[in-house]
């Protein structure tokens, strides 16, 4: 079996992609942060740094069109989006953490109604993962059952090895068939070693007696002391892999205009702002205890998964210093707490 | 779906020449929303107007747009006629299709298009356009005048001869002001009291005014039409209601030589006293700083030697509320004091004049009361020190006015003239006198000024050095004037027995102040600012509140007059309806979004932002707001640019309307 | 080259707080107190409010104290409560903005009492907040900074600032390098870096000046600005918020520091504050101004750009 | 007859916010007094300079204008007292934002013409369209507006022709 590949062959590989047409997109450097963006050349790619912004993005943009229109006299004409048209994707160097949100999404987004956009990009990308060999204090995907070397999500998963290149292994039909395709790149293994993997240097918590809190902690004063230094921006929904809020707007003049989708976040004061002027989530804590209580929750209610994958970042760019880490900690704490008291 | 109409007009040939009409018709029909689009040879015309009346009811049309002539032009006449086919006239708009395009272009495919493009653009306007009902303010048809001199005086007489009730707040213990001090008047040299007087006595007679003497302005609440001003009634230790003004403990008072500030200081009066004998009212005050009942508790002779018991100790300031509709401030002029220089005060001063120091240099209105027959010399011009008659008198003119370097910089107006009557005053009444004057430039515009002024020269014999002081000094008995006379170029010196300072004039101590309660803007020098210097030369910006006289700026007797008429004639125009009616383009405060910052209230040059508070039902504080006045807001919309949350709107050009016009570019 | 930043004096300063906290928590005279505390990663710290006098000992000030406390005491936080005297911990430039938020309307000064903190510098970015602070790592508004004494608080610790010198002023060179482009060159780096913003309003939300309740640019009757994350719309946020802030904005540098993607916004705000400086004479500053330079004028203002 | 005027490849669209007492008057007498000028400008009526916010103009140059005038009264003159003046030190302010971000400030002109100033309105309206003219389109606000961010772009030839034709 050929699992091996150079990181020479492999950036053949990339760069023969994107000659036969198909958006590459890896982490790359845009004015000095580093994010997934598609690339006109592999050399480009900066692959040992965590993007800014998760990897959702090539399945769920931050921004598109769904509906055009147009109004002459007095008609108005409607036009749909084509999802033919959106572009054949490899997703590259996906660390394990971006990569098992991805689904977790398909979940929702292929629930009641089958969200044609988000599908039909996920069925048009190849997700080529990467084992993850760096960990911070923020990091905590072994918290949330995954860990640095989980392929899932993946459909080719590369493991780092010493002295360059990577082993891989394939996860599905796309894999299987971006392997096949490009036989002359990959080689036998050779006796290379991986790379040691990173260590999240946070503690654990049981997700089971977090949500056993949650069920019963939906008024609890624990939440003002959590999140009344919440200052309600959208930044911790936007880079995380998992959010996936988005709010329809109309844009344009009189005369034609877009219908679009654009990420939202329920840390805003407008997500939940009623048209009559109420607001039943009227103060930032509540806001705040819908996305603890949405990731460990509702979404483990609904479809039996964590909407959460440690990634970290939002513990890292919180204004504040909020961090979900901490709180997850603290919740386990109590649980504890509780049980001890029904024993005694 | 609104239902708009559309109608082009021809003008003649004047639009259709290079417009091509019918095409913008039809184009302009395609817009969303267009009910209705035709073109006219005359819209303005009567059978124009019912075309458009017409078409508003055949059609249930919503908006209209008429593309004409300049919205300056005609758009009172299309909103009166859509308000006549039963649409509010806010929903009609122009585009201006001749002065802004058929006049301005000839190529006529170009002229078309950017016509097409025009009302195109206020087609989208006219789609946001809102129903705006028109505002009526209620008018209290009584007005108060601040300040009882000749301008104040002459506003009150005209409000009230027009049957409106008149409040007339004067600070001294009698009317009269400045005018009353004068000895005579140019260019006539009529005696000031003898046309002064009669018009303090209409005032006092007069049913429809009250006077407040001895009074001063508290509070100014409210906006035009419906000001509540409070009034501080001093305490005057004599009962108005009983004194008869006979006089009686003027002259029994042990206390007589308090130095008399309307005789600037050169007579004396005693602690109960009117300022002078012909005071309106003829009720005396007491001094309470020199009146030895009040400093020690005992005397008290005055209230034993008064018949009808008018004298009370005992009494204090009342305050009195009066409701208003418009005000006239009138509060005059002081003259500029060269000893003194006022705190924080650019203005440097003129010590160098020896004014305060030297007994006989003296200013203009002193003169004024040394020439004045009521005055404490009986008309004689005698020097202060020793009282002997000066024969040789040096008059300096521009001392504080025209002198940048010194803080002030405006002309005073009046000096040129008073001197010259001065210099006529003083050769009537001292035959071997001589009369020097040290001017810059002589300023006599006027009818028969410039003829006065000549007369002093000419028959009066007055010297006129032109050039400046540079410095006197007393010497023995006679004070030295050395100046230089820049016509001849020689250095001048002349040994005079007096000397008389032209004096700026200035706005009385405490304008500012004033103006603060009022709500009206002032200069740099304290001077009232009327709200367009052309225009609207007599109306302060502040809406309701007029001006007249000396507060202004500098004036003499008539200008103050026709001022305080033309004032009374703002008032009467405005008392003129019951109720007072604008336009509804005003700013408006959508409390939701209002944070309360009050920048609004910080660039509004109406002053008609205020602050309100929003309350609970149980009457808990939540926030507080800014609230504009309809009555008193300009309609400029300042406001809705400087507010960051956007939350102050000015109907008629809301950001709605506005961005609907950029779009549809 | 890198050169160490002296922040000895925190300890002191952090044990002078906590003291003065506990005193005026529990003789009443404040009902709570915005602070900055320990967190749970190496060398964090994060926002606070006690209203116990035990709480005291939670305060903390380190170089990763980077936050404004201001926000807290806006309109846009109706979490805080706002009744009785609220204690407040801040740095010299946070105090500006408090002086701003007075002029305003926004705040009473009778209402505070403030806890002066005598400040060497913070850190730039908290994303990994166990980080010496040196001249690489300090916050760019540190570099410019006059105001390390607070003046006029009610209580300052009573320590000496070491000075810093031979800072690089950060700001002012990259303003500088900016203004020399040509303006195709600076539409292109501004876009570059716009094309980033994934419009979260980070910016906004710590903005002591943003406490509009309703946003002009979340407002869509009309719509005055796209709020679709596209590069338009970004742009045009942009240039609203630097608009909306000129003359007001105090200099904290929050924007900049929170920003997900790192959009150097305070550049802008730098930029006004320099053109506002020169045109009108404005800076920010401890006093109180009834007016800021937008919304006041003078007869000779400059006018060389009219015809 | 008139000359033959020269045909250009460009015409930019121009967009002029004035106040009603003093410029929108100023061009009035410009038409009745039959002054001609190119027909390119786009008059936005405002009560006062006062009322204009910085964001219409941003808008405007978003619409596609090519460059935006602003005008109103002369100081001291201005009908509502100080709007102009607050006007100008907006402005002021603003254009200075507007030049930071590589906006070209030769598209962005200001101005002070009266309602006795019908040639001065013609003098600024005809010099702001030909310098405008020989700049060329606004390209970046236009560019602006067509781009996406990378995840949202499909591929549409329609929009690529769009993108092609500025």
């Amino acid at each position: 079996m050929q699992n091996y590949i150079s990181q020479q062959n492999f950036n053949a590989l990339l760069d023969s992609l994107i000659s036969q047409g198909k958006r590459v997109v890896a982490p790359r450097t845009n004015a000095g942060t580093v994010l997934y963006e598609p690339l006109a050349n592999a050399a480009d790619m900066v692959i040992d740094q965590l993007p800014r912004r998760s990897g959702k993005e090539a399945f769920f943009p931050l921004c598109e069109d769904i509906m055009t229109y147009q109004k002459e006299g007095q008609k108005i004409e409607l036009q749909d989006i084509d999802p033919t048209r959106f572009l054949e994707t490899v997703l590259v160097g996906v660390r394990p953490c971006d990569a098992a949100a991805i689904p977790v999404l398909d979940a929702v987004f292929s629930w009641d109604y089958k969200d044609e956009f988000f599908l039909e990009r996920r069925k048009k990308t190849t997700i080529i993962g990467l084992a993850c060999t760096q960990a911070d204090d923020a990091c905590f995907c072994t918290a949330v059952g995954l860990t640095p070397a989980d392929p899932k999500g993946a459909d080719l998963f590369l493991t780092p090895l010493e002295g360059g290149g990577y082993a891989c292994e394939t996860q599905s039909e796309k894999g299987e068939a971006l392997v096949a395709n490009n036989k002359e790149l990959f080689a036998e293994p050779n006796g290379y070693k991986p790379l040691p993997l990173a260590e999240p240097q946070t503690g654990k918590f049981d997700l089971k007696k977090v949500k056993a809190w949650l069920d019963e902690h939906f008024e609890d004063p624990a939440w003002d002391s959590i999140a009344t230094r919440c200052v309600g921006c959208g930044a911790c929904a936007f880079v995380c892999p998992a959010c996936h809020c988005f709010d329809i707007v109309d844009e344009g003049t009189e005369k034609q205009g877009k219908r679009r989708k654009n990420w939202d976040a329920c840390g805003f004061w407008k997500f939940t702002h009623h048209a009559s002027g109420h607001n039943p989530r009227d103060q930032q804590p509540k806001r705040y205890r819908n996305r603890i209580m949405h990731k460990f929750k509702y979404y483990d209610d609904k479809f039996g998964q964590t909407l959460c994958t440690g990634c970290g970042r939002c513990i890292r760019l919180c204004p504040v210093g909020i961090d979900i880490a901490d709180i997850l900690q603290d919740i386990d704490k109590i649980e504890v707490k509780v049980k001890v008291e029904e024993n005694s | 779906m609104s239902r708009i109409g559309v109608f082009i007009c021809h003008c003649g040939e004047n639009i259709s020449r290079t417009v091509d009409v019918e095409r913008v018709a039809a184009q302009v029909g395609k817009l969303p929303g267009v009910a209705f689009s035709t073109d006219y040879k005359y819209m303005c015309s009567d059978p124009g107007q019912n075309l458009l009346k017409k078409a508003i009811q055949e059609q249930k049309l919503s908006h209209i747009v008429v593309a004409a002539c300049s919205p300056r032009m005609h758009e009172r006449t299309f909103r009166k006629a859509v308000e006549a086919a039963g649409l509010n006239p806010f929903l009609c708009e122009m585009a201006n299709i001749r002065e802004h395009c058929s006049w301005v272009h000839e190529d006529k495919e170009e002229a078309t298009a950017k016509a097409i493009e025009i009302v195109g653009m206020m087609v989208e306007r006219v789609k946001k356009n809102r129903v705006l009902p028109t505002i009526t303010v209620p008018v209290t048809k009584r007005s108060l005048v601040i300040g009882g001199g000749i301008a104040g005086i002459q506003a009150a007489l005209d409000i009230a001869d027009c049957g409106h009730e008149v409040i007339l707040v004067e600070r001294e213990p009698s009317i009269g002001g400045h005018m009353a001090q004068l000895s005579e008047t140019f260019p006539t040299l009529d005696c000031s009291q003898c046309i002064m007087t009669p018009k303090m006595v209409d005032v006092a007679n007069h049913p429809k005014i009250t006077l407040y003497t001895w009074s001063e302005v508290e509070l100014v609440e409210g906006y035009i039409g419906n000001f509540q001003v409070t009034i501080r009634r001093k305490a005057r230790s004599v009962d108005e209601d009983k004194c008869t003004g006979c006089g009686v403990c003027m002259e029994k008072c042990p206390i007589k030589k308090i130095p008399n500030k309307f005789d600037c200081n050169l007579g004396m009066r005693p602690a109960i006293y009117v300022p002078f004998p012909q005071a309106v009212p003829n009720t005396p005050v007491i001094d309470r700083a020199n009146c030895t009942k009040f400093k020690t508790g005992k005397c008290g002779l005055c209230q034993k030697v008064c018949g009808p018991g008018a004298i009370d100790y005992e009494q204090e300031d009342t305050l009195v509320v009066e409701p208003v509709g418009a005000i006239v401030v009138a509060t005059g002029f002081d003259l500029y004091t060269i000893d003194e220089k006022p705190k924080g005060s650019a203005i440097k001063g003129y010590g160098e004049f020896g004014h305060g120091k030297i007994p006989d240099v003296i200013d203009g209105m002193t003169f004024e009361r040394l020439a004045s027959a009521s005055g404490p010399t009986g008309g004689k011009i005698l020097r202060p020190s020793d009282g002997k008659e000066p024969k040789q008198i040096v008059f300096i003119q521009c001392i504080g006015s025209r002198a940048r370097e010194k803080g002030i910089s405006y002309c005073s107006k009046v000096c040129c003239m008073y001197t010259a009557k001065h210099t006529m005053l003083y050769h009537h009444k001292v035959h071997d006198g001589q009369a020097y004057v040290f001017f810059m430039d002589a300023r006599t515009p006027g009818k028969n000024y410039d003829e006065f002024w000549r007369r002093s020269i000419e028959e009066e014999e007055a010297v006129y050095i032109r050039g400046m002081v540079s410095r006197l000094y007393q010497k023995g008995d006679k004070i030295v004037v050395m100046g230089s006379d820049i016509a001849v170029g020689v250095q001048v010196e002349i040994e005079a027995d007096m000397v008389v300072l032209a004096t700026a004039v200035q706005p009385q101590k405490g304008a500012d102040s004033l103006a603060q309660k009022l709500g009206i803007s002032y200069d740099k020098y304290n001077f009232y600012s009327e709200a367009h210097a052309k225009l609207r030369p007599v109306e302060c910006a502040t809406a309701g509140i007029y001006l007249a006289g000396a507060c202004q700026g500098p004036k003499d007797i008539p200008d103050a007059v026709s001022q305080a008429s033309a004032a009374a004639a703002k008032v009467m125009t405005l008392f003129a309806k019951d109720k007072l009616e604008r336009e509804p383009i005003v700013a408006r405060v959508k409390e939701g979004g209002c944070v309360g910052c009050f920048a609004c209230k910080k660039v509004c040059a109406y002053g008609a932002v205020e602050e309100k508070e929003i309350r609970d039902r149980q009457g808990n504080l939540i926030k507080v707001v800014a609230y504009v006045n309809p009555g008193v807001c300009g309609g400029c919309g300042t406001c809705q640019a400087t507010c960051p949350s956007k939350s102050v709107e000015l109907d008629g050009y809301t950001d709605e309307q506005i961005v609907a016009m950029i779009e549809a570019l | 080259m890198t050169q160490p930043i002296d922040t000895s004096i925190y300890a002191a300063v952090t044990a002078a707080i906590q003291g003065e906290a506990k005193r005026i928590l529990s003789e009443g005279q404040v009902t709570a107190i915005v602070g900055y505390a320990a967190a749970r990663r190496k060398g964090s710290a994060q926002p606070i409010v006690i209203s116990q006098p035990d709480d005291a000992q939670k305060l903390i000030f380190t170089p990763a104290c980077v936050n404004n406390l201001a926000v807290y005491l806006t309109k846009a936080k109706k979490e805080i409560p706002k009744t009785g005297k609220i204690g407040i911990v801040v740095k010299g430039c946070d105090l500006k903005a408090l002086a701003g938020l007075m002029g305003e309307s926004q705040l009473k000064r009778e209402n505070l009492y403030l806890i002066g903190v005598p400040c060497a510098g913070v850190l730039g970015s908290t994303i990994q907040p166990d980080t010496e602070l040196t001249s690489d790592s300090i916050a760019p508004k540190c570099t410019e900074c006059n105001e390390r004494m607070p003046p006029e608080c009610d209580f300052v610790p009573a320590v000496q600032v070491p000075v810093n010198q031979g800072l690089e002023k950060k700001y002012a060179a990259e303003i500088a390098r900016l203004e020399a482009l040509t303006p195709q060159e600076r539409w292109a780096y501004w876009k570059e870096q716009f094309s980033k913003c994934i419009k979260c309003y980070a910016c906004r939300q710590v903005c002591p000046f943003c406490f509009c309740e309703q946003c002009l640019c979340d407002r869509n009757k009309p719509q005055m600005v796209e709020t679709t994350p596209r590069p338009a719309g970004n742009f045009a946020w942009h240039i609203v918020r630097a608009m909306h802030l000129a003359g007001r904005c105090a200099g904290c540098a929050e924007c900049e520091r929170v920003c997900p993607m790192d959009i150097p916004l305070n550049l802008l705000n730098r930029k006004m504050a320099k053109e506002l400086k020169e045109l009108f004479e404005h800076e920010a500053g401890f006093e109180v101004q009834e007016k800021g330079p937008l919304n006041s004028f003078t007869d000779k203002d400059d006018q060389s750009f009219i015809k | 007859m008139h000359p033959e005027k020269p045909k250009h490849d460009f015409e930019p669209k121009i967009i002029a916010f004035v106040c009603t007492w003093c410029t929108y008057a100023g061009a009035d007498l410009a038409g009745t007094s039959r002054m001609q000028y190119p027909p390119n400008v786009r008059v936005l009526k405002f009560p006062c300079t006062g009322r204009i916010d910085p964001v219409f103009i941003l808008k405007a140059f978003q619409q596609g204008a090519d460059g935006v005038l602003v005008s109103g009264c002369h100081p001291g003159d201005c009908h509502y007292i100080a709007g102009n003046f607050h006007a100008r030190r907006r402005f002021a302010a603003f254009r200075k934002l507007l030049e930071f971000v590589g906006v070209d400030l030769n598209r962005l002109q200001f101005s002070w013409v009266s309602a006795a100033e019908g040639g001065k309105w013609v003098e600024v309206v005809t010099e702001l369209t030909e310098k405008v003219r020989s700049m060329g389109p606004m390209v970046e606000f236009k560019e602006l507006a067509l781009e996406e961010q990378w995840s949202g772009a499909i591929d549409t030839p329609e929009l690529k022709e769009a993108y092609e034709q500025i």
